[in-house]
């Protein structure tokens, strides 16, 4: 019998603390101990340190190496053509693989993803004034918002939406203190999106009396005054997939989808605090969506 | 945007919300420098702070106690940090930084071990939170100053006991002796060394409350590694550019948590200035101000030279 | 015409010589280095690993093949160049705080070649070097200036300049130096012939590691063996001398502080041009700081700044591999890094304490 | 006399670096005595007044107070015993104002005596000092500063009282007025320890004597029935003549520098220069003597060329070589080795390179004959500066400036704290210099010495040249009352005479 394969992911922040890389985590660890692989993984890597990270391990002999943010898109081109027995895979957002044979992306459609979450929050507000608070201003996050924008004129093209950066995605006191000087100016509905940083915003809206949303798992127990509901991202569903095909030896020069259709992500059930006329118009959104009768781009 | 009452209160009240962590570690770090040390080790022990005050509050569940024992940890860290700075007469510019490179470490493991993920719950209102009678219903400023946390009133009277303490009192006196001449002072046959602790240890009493407070009141007791991101780097400006004076550290951090507040005002009026641009705005109005400021009266002479009885200089 | 020849080879190997000498304050170093692996290793134990065999993956990480070494050396070369910059200034009686800046302005520097005239071939390279450092060295002479002009205290002016330099290269990648169209806070690609080339293949061992070490020599001779470095160190520790002596300590600051921006601005474009290849926001991650502590652990000796800094990247690249291998939290990495210069400064402060300082040319 | 009250047993002390710096050394003090302790630089005086007053704890013996053994291993410990000690180099807090710094040291009772500006009078006019309470000790001129460090030991009522060099800084008359206020303290029964190179002091002031030489003592004995020749062969262990004039009387050749109607203004506690007419000839000692802080400061900036003056004219050669009074700050690099302070000019001057790099074989050569020449007492050329002691320090700068071969050299109190053998080579020195036909300049308050030397001596009061007396002329009696006399407060422009 071999040895079973070595797989690796690499986190930005800590695989014990905030939502995006603990929920993460947890899905890759998952997928490891279902496929039987031999894991590790490396957290607080910083793009600067990435392309080392790679490197050794890879020359390590780890077998598939998973980041688990877009912000590592460059390392892994610049890295895997040297490493052509190794399988780079990324997850979050990929633009293009550029045709490499070791290298697949699992990549949401942040643009739906945030269409989405602008219907539920025009849905939702009572004052027609709605505010999203992002990280930092990536490219990305410019984009989400933009379409969140969308999202909220399909509903109500009268809604004001705020966005503010706190310029950071760990200054949970920023973040906080951004939010709640939007409350003030008459917002009711934070929309968070700033990794670790969204407690302070959920924080603030469960001090001031808004309603808000939980990032990529359930987090109506932590701010049960202020938690509408939570996006979930399907990871097990992703990473399953990611182990699967490593195992098929599929993966290579791919990029996977992950949108409501293919049940990458959802919102949890039911929604608190609000009509449950709210939940039935965001989820028709929903269906529509995924039977692909609404164009984004238009 | 409409400058009513209400958005310059609000103002305010960010500004005072925002230095309050700083401007605690800045006092501290006044009082440590005035007695010699330099305690560039402020940000590791506002973490340590922070650290303490979020497993304070697992395990008490009460804020206050959380604010208390995150203090007491800003205090034990320091004690150490002077064992090496004072005691073992370590250059204090090299063990701050390895205090804090150390202290990074430490409290996310800290973190790890001792504190779950999930998020705590309950009220922090009492230490959010603490209108002061009559004050509080006064127009714009009422609002501004007076419907802060209890830490913020805590903050200006120790600030004000400070200056009475360095300005007035036996205590102040020996202190600056202790900064300007350590060896006139041990000569005079006070104990140089003592004293130094103290005041280092202070700078960790205040430098905890601030991490405390940062964690506590200004992050609803999420603790984030790291989370104090060059705050206490900014601290230790702040208390040179205020020349070690406390009221004075008071009005400079209050000065520097308005203009981050501004950066917020701005973008909610959707000022078409770059997010990085805005963040850094702060710093140049601090650099304009210290080169306009110019030869400012001198730091204590002894400022960061460890003590040695005897030494030839 | 063979005899000054000689002399010169034979003056150059003197120096060779002389560099090479480790001095008896290493021993110190060296001990505090182990003081700290033991500590760390025990910290390895408490968190349930096998001390075996974390020492063995970490020691492998560090040393164990090529690529571990030249690993090491690439984490290396970044905090050695700080270090030397940081040096510099001090030993020239500047307190320079500003290493963090300086190096972010070079990183932006190596940047500006390539944006303004595009792929130019063979010229962008030392294009590029030449433009991170004077980038960096005029970064580091405002304070200097300021200093001169306004009496204005470097500590605050070079603290305060870091945070701009940061916020200002965040600035930059995430809007004037963009691509179009990027989804990433990244500047562009540089072309293979704007970068480093690598020594060995398969590693990452660019060319910037042996420069820095050049530089961290050429620091060494400028100090001990000219006419310059000694007016520049007698300056630094006593103004009132160089004052009666009929030189400009004015001077004396302006010119350190434009070397040791040179340098430091060289550690950042090194990373660009010989790690990163781009410039991406947040890159430094506290490197300022870490090499002013190894400047101050090295005791502002040029050649006790490459022990010391090999030391750091030794450190960096086995966690690295510890946390590759055995997950061990990248807390311990930090832990690692502090730990060492806390002992050392300890140990040094009680040598000090008990009249016999390990260096005596620390102020 | 009765039983000691504090003494030093057997003591010895080797500091960390090896160096024995006392060996054995046994002193006595008695109640109401003035104690001189003498030797020359190096002997270990410092040292042990040191371990007397808890700054250093001896490495052997130990201190008997009142026959009891006790520790001071703080200066806390000896104040407690009663002790209070003036330092060669004043521990006063700057900033600090007089009675701040009055106040830092008082202990119990005597804190509370102190309390306001008022009591802090009564308690300086009981020594006949008088000063404002409120002026910041920084402002103060040297001469006021020493005052406060000496009440500072008075403030406790000492029962012992130490101090190292008190005199070192002081002009003529001031040391009369410094013993009368030690006599004083000594008449209330005080114990009272002198540190001090200068011998006739001693014979006119003290009680009894210990000379230590190269840390042990080589006697000790009652003032009466002592002289000065005995004392200085035992402080130098052979004989030396002092007081005789040293070299002929020189008439100057060429004039090589000429200040004409230069006036500086005022400074921070420092009258300036008003419309000082000098001419300095080749081949001449000028001394210029004066009560410190009457403008010395200013006349060797504008000789320095690192100042110019506000109004007048000054005409001064290629380069003039020059000796600072401070020589820790100015006169030296502390840090850099013995070699490389003593050859930093020429080395400036683009000499010893090799290949455009720094001949350190050359340098090392080069100084090791230097240090021979000028008598340095080093461990090695390549030893810092900061270890040797003052004496020797002193001779680097003087070297330094002799081997700059420039048409002028500048010294300004160029003896300062050394002992007696140290001051006799440097002026040896500069005589020499003269009468190879360098123009010597000596700025001293020490007129003794500069009537030894010097062929002329201008004095300088309050900013302006108040007369000159030359040859035979140079008498204490002449220029004792040109430097003290009182004169119109300096105005701007105002000519003399
Ligand atoms: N901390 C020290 N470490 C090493 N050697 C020292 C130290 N302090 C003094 N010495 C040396 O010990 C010897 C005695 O010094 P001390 O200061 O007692 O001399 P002194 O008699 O007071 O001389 P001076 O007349 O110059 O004041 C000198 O050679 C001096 O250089
Ligand atoms: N502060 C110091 N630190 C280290 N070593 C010192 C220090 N002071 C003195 N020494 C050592 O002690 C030795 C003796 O000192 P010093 O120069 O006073 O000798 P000396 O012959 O007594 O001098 P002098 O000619 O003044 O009598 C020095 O050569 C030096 O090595
Ligand atoms: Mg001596
Ligand atoms: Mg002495």
């Amino acid at each position: 019998q071999d040895a079973p394969p070595r797989v690796a992911g690499l986190f930005t922040q800590t695989v014990t603390q905030g939502s995006w890389d603990v929920a993460g985590y947890a899905g890759f660890k998952a997928m490891a101990e279902a496929q039987g692989f031999n894991a590790s993984y490396l957290e607080h890597v910083t793009y600067e340190s990435a392309p080392a990270a790679l490197r050794q391990l890879a020359s390590d002999g780890v077998a598939m190496i998973i980041a688990h943010s877009s912000g590592y898109s460059a390392a892994i081109k610049e890295v895997a053509p040297s490493f052509p027995d190794t399988q780079f895979v990324l997850y979050s957002y990929e633009g293009s693989t550029d045709g490499l044979k070791n290298y697949s992306a699992w990549s949401v459609d942040w643009d739906e993803y945030g269409f989405v979450l602008g219907v539920l929050a025009a849905s939702a507000s009572k004052s027609g004034h709605i505010a999203v608070i992002g990280g930092e201003p990536i490219p990305s996050a410019e984009r989400t918002m933009e379409f969140i924008k969308k999202g909220a004129a399909y509903v109500d093209p009268a809604v004001t939406v705020e966005t503010a950066y706190v310029g950071s995605f760990s200054d949970v006191a920023r973040a906080k203190e951004i939010a709640t000087g939007l409350i003030a100016r008459g917002a009711d509905f934070l929309i968070p999106s700033a990794d670790t940083a969204d407690a302070g915003i959920q924080q603030a809206a469960d001090e001031e009396g808004a309603l808000t949303i939980g990032s990529y798992s359930d987090q109506s127990a932590a701010y049960p005054n202020a938690v509408m509901t939570s996006t979930v991202m399907n990871f097990a569903k992703s990473y399953g997939e990611i182990g699967a095909e490593f195992t098929a030896k599929t993966l290579g020069d791919k990029i996977v989808t992950e949108n409501l259709a293919s049940s990458g992500w959802t919102l949890s059930q039911p929604f608190q605090h609000v009509d449950a006329a709210v939940e039935a118009k965001v989820f028709a959104v929903i269906d529509e969506l995924k039977a692909g009768k609404i164009d984004l781009y238009k | 945007m409409d400058f009513d009452a209400v958005t310059i209160a609000l103002f305010l009240a960010a500004g005072v919300r925002l230095c309050l962590p700083v401007a605690l570690a800045a006092l501290g770090e006044a009082v440590s420098e005035r007695a010699g040390v330099f305690t560039i080790g402020l940000e590791g022990l506002m973490l340590f702070g922070a650290v303490a005050s979020a497993v304070g509050l697992a395990m008490t569940g009460s804020p206050l106690m959380a604010l208390v024992i995150g203090t007491g940890g800003g205090a034990a860290a320091a004690f150490v940090l002077a064992l090496g700075t004072v005691l073992a007469r370590a250059n204090q510019i090299v063990m701050g930084i390895g205090f804090n490179l150390l202290a990074i470490g430490a409290t996310s493991l800290i973190r790890q071990l001792v504190l779950t993920n999930a998020p705590p719950t309950g009220s922090l209102r009492t230490v959010t939170m603490m209108k002061l009678p009559w004050l509080a219903d006064l127009p714009v400023v009422g609002r501004a100053f007076f419907s802060q946390s209890p830490v913020f009133y805590l903050a200006v009277v120790i600030a004000v006991l400070l200056w009475a303490m360095l300005r007035y009192s036996r205590l102040g006196l020996v202190l600056r002796a202790v900064g300007e001449n350590a060896a006139a002072t041990d000569a005079a046959g006070l104990p140089v060394l003592p004293i130094r602790m103290g005041a280092a240890v202070f700078t960790g009493v205040m430098a905890g409350l601030g991490g405390a407070t940062l964690c506590i009141v200004a992050s609803g007791g999420t603790f984030v590694d790291n989370m104090t991101a060059g705050r206490g780097y900014l601290a230790i400006a702040i208390a040179i550019f205020a020349r070690w004076k406390p009221v004075r550290v008071m009005l400079v951090a209050f000065v520097l948590g308005l203009l981050e507040a501004l950066q917020f005002q701005g973008q909610y009026l959707g000022i078409q200035i770059a997010t990085p641009l805005l963040m850094a705005a702060p710093f140049v109005v601090a650099l304009i101000a210290w080169i306009a400021i110019g030869r400012a009266g001198a730091a204590p002479a002894d400022l960061g030279r460890p003590f040695l009885r005897g030494e030839l200089r | 015409m063979a005899e000054p020849m000689a002399d010169q080879m034979g003056a150059a190997l003197g120096l060779i010589r002389r560099a090479l000498s480790v001095p008896l304050s290493m021993r110190v170093t060296l001990a505090a280095f182990a003081g700290s692996l033991v500590i760390g290793l025990m910290l390895i134990g408490l968190l349930g690993v096998p001390l075996g065999a974390a020492a063995r993956v970490a020691a492998a990480g560090a040393f164990g093949d090529m690529r571990a070494i030249s690993d090491t050396l690439v984490f290396m070369t970044p905090r050695l160049l700080v270090a030397l910059g940081a040096l510099v200034a001090i030993r020239g009686g500047m307190f320079n705080l500003g290493g963090e800046g300086q190096l972010q302005m070079g990183a932006i520097g190596a940047m500006l070649p390539f944006l303004a005239f595009g792929d130019i071939g063979v010229a962008l390279l030392p294009l590029a070097i030449l433009s991170g450092a004077i980038c960096g060295g005029i970064w580091a002479t405002i304070p200097a200036l300021l200093k001169l002009w306004r009496g204005a205290d470097e500590v605050i002016v070079t603290l305060l300049m870091n945070f701009i330099a940061i916020f200002f290269l965040k600035y930059l990648v995430q809007g004037p130096m963009q691509p179009v169209g990027s989804n990433f806070n990244m500047s562009a690609q540089l072309p293979s012939a704007g970068t480093l080339p690598l020594l060995i293949e398969g590693t990452r061992l660019h060319l910037g590691v042996v420069l820095a070490l050049v530089v961290a020599f050429g620091v060494w001779v400028m100090l001990q063996h000219t006419a310059f470095g000694l007016a520049l160190r007698a300056s630094g520790a006593s103004p009132g001398f160089v004052r009666l002596q009929g030189q400009s300590a004015g001077r004396m600051i302006v010119s350190s502080m434009a070397i040791s921006g040179m340098i430091g601005g060289l550690a950042g474009a090194f990373e660009v041009l010989g790690v990163q290849y781009r410039l991406i926001d947040g890159f430094s991650a506290g490197l300022g700081f870490e090499g002013l502590a190894v400047a101050f652990l090295a005791g502002l000796e040029p050649m006790g700044a490459v022990v010391v800094s090999l030391y750091f990247g030794a450190i960096n690249s086995a966690t690295l591999s510890l946390q590759s291998q055995l997950s061990i939290p990248s807390a311990l990495a930090e832990i690692l890094s502090g730990l060492p210069i806390i002992l050392l400064a300890v140990i040094s402060g009680v040598l000090l304490a008990k009249g016999r300082p390990v260096w005596t040319s620390t102020r | 006399m009765s039983a000691p009250i504090i003494k030093c047993d057997h003591v010895s002390k080797r500091y960390p670096n090896g160096f024995l710096a006392l060996e054995n050394v046994t002193v006595d003090l008695y109640p109401g005595e003035i104690h001189a302790l003498l030797g020359e630089n190096g002997a270990g005086k410092s040292t042990l007044m040191n371990i007397l007053y808890g700054v250093h704890e001896p490495t052997g013996g130990g201190l008997l107070l009142n026959g009891r053994e006790v520790r001071h291993t703080r200066p806390g410990d000896a104040i407690a015993n009663g002790i209070g000690m003036v330092h060669q180099h004043f521990k006063l807090v700057m900033p600090f104002t007089v009675a701040e710094n009055l106040a830092l040291v008082a202990k119990g009772a005597a804190r509370a005596r102190l309390r306001r500006h008022a009591d802090v009078r009564t308690f300086m006019a009981e020594f006949g000092i008088e000063l404002d309470p409120g002026a910041v000790l920084g402002d103060l001129p040297l001469a006021l500063q020493q005052r406060v460090e000496i009440l500072k030991a008075l403030v406790n009522e000492s029962r012992i009282l130490l101090l190292d060099e008190p005199s070192t800084i002081l002009a003529p008359s001031e040391v009369g007025a410094l013993y009368d206020t030690l006599r004083r303290i000594r008449d209330r029964g005080t114990a009272v320890a002198v540190v001090t190179h200068n011998v006739d002091e001693v014979l006119a002031n003290a009680d009894r004597y210990t000379v230590l030489r190269r840390g042990r003592t080589v006697g000790t004995g009652h003032i009466a029935g002592a002289d000065a020749d005995a004392l200085v062969e035992l402080i130098v262990g052979r004989s030396v003549a002092t007081g005789s004039r040293i070299g002929p009387y020189r008439t100057g050749g060429e004039p090589r520098l000429v200040l004409a109607g230069v006036s500086i203004r005022p400074g921070r506690g420092s009258p300036g220069l008003s419309n000082v007419d000098l001419e300095l000839r080749a081949g001449e000692v000028v001394g210029v003597a004066g009560v410190e802080g009457n403008g010395q400061t200013e006349l060797f900036e504008l000789l320095a060329g690192q100042r110019l003056p506000d109004q007048g004219r000054i005409t001064l050669p290629k380069a003039v070589a020059l000796v600072p009074q401070d020589r820790h700050h100015e006169g030296l690099s502390l840090d850099l080795p013995v070699s490389q302070n003593l050859l930093y000019s020429e080395i400036m001057r683009r000499r010893y390179r090799r290949a455009g790099l720094l001949d350190h074989a050359a340098i090392g050569n080069r100084a090791e004959a230097m240090i021979e020449a000028a008598d340095i007492r080093t461990r090695s050329h390549a030893t810092p500066a900061r270890a040797l002691s003052g004496g020797n320090q002193q001779k680097i700068v003087l070297a330094r400036a002799m081997a700059e071969d420039a048409p002028v050299i500048a010294v300004y109190q160029p003896t300062r704290g050394l002992d007696v053998a140290a001051a006799e080579a440097v002026l040896a020195r500069l005589a020499e210099a003269a009468d190879r036909g360098t123009t010597v300049v000596m700025i001293s308050s020490n007129i003794e010495e500069l009537i030894r030397v010097s062929d002329r001596i201008v004095v300088l009061n309050g900013g302006r040249v108040t007369g000159e007396v030359s040859g035979a002329g140079m008498v204490i009696e002449k220029i004792g009352p040109l430097m003290t006399r009182a004169v119109a407060p300096g105005k701007e422009g105002v000519a003399h005479g």
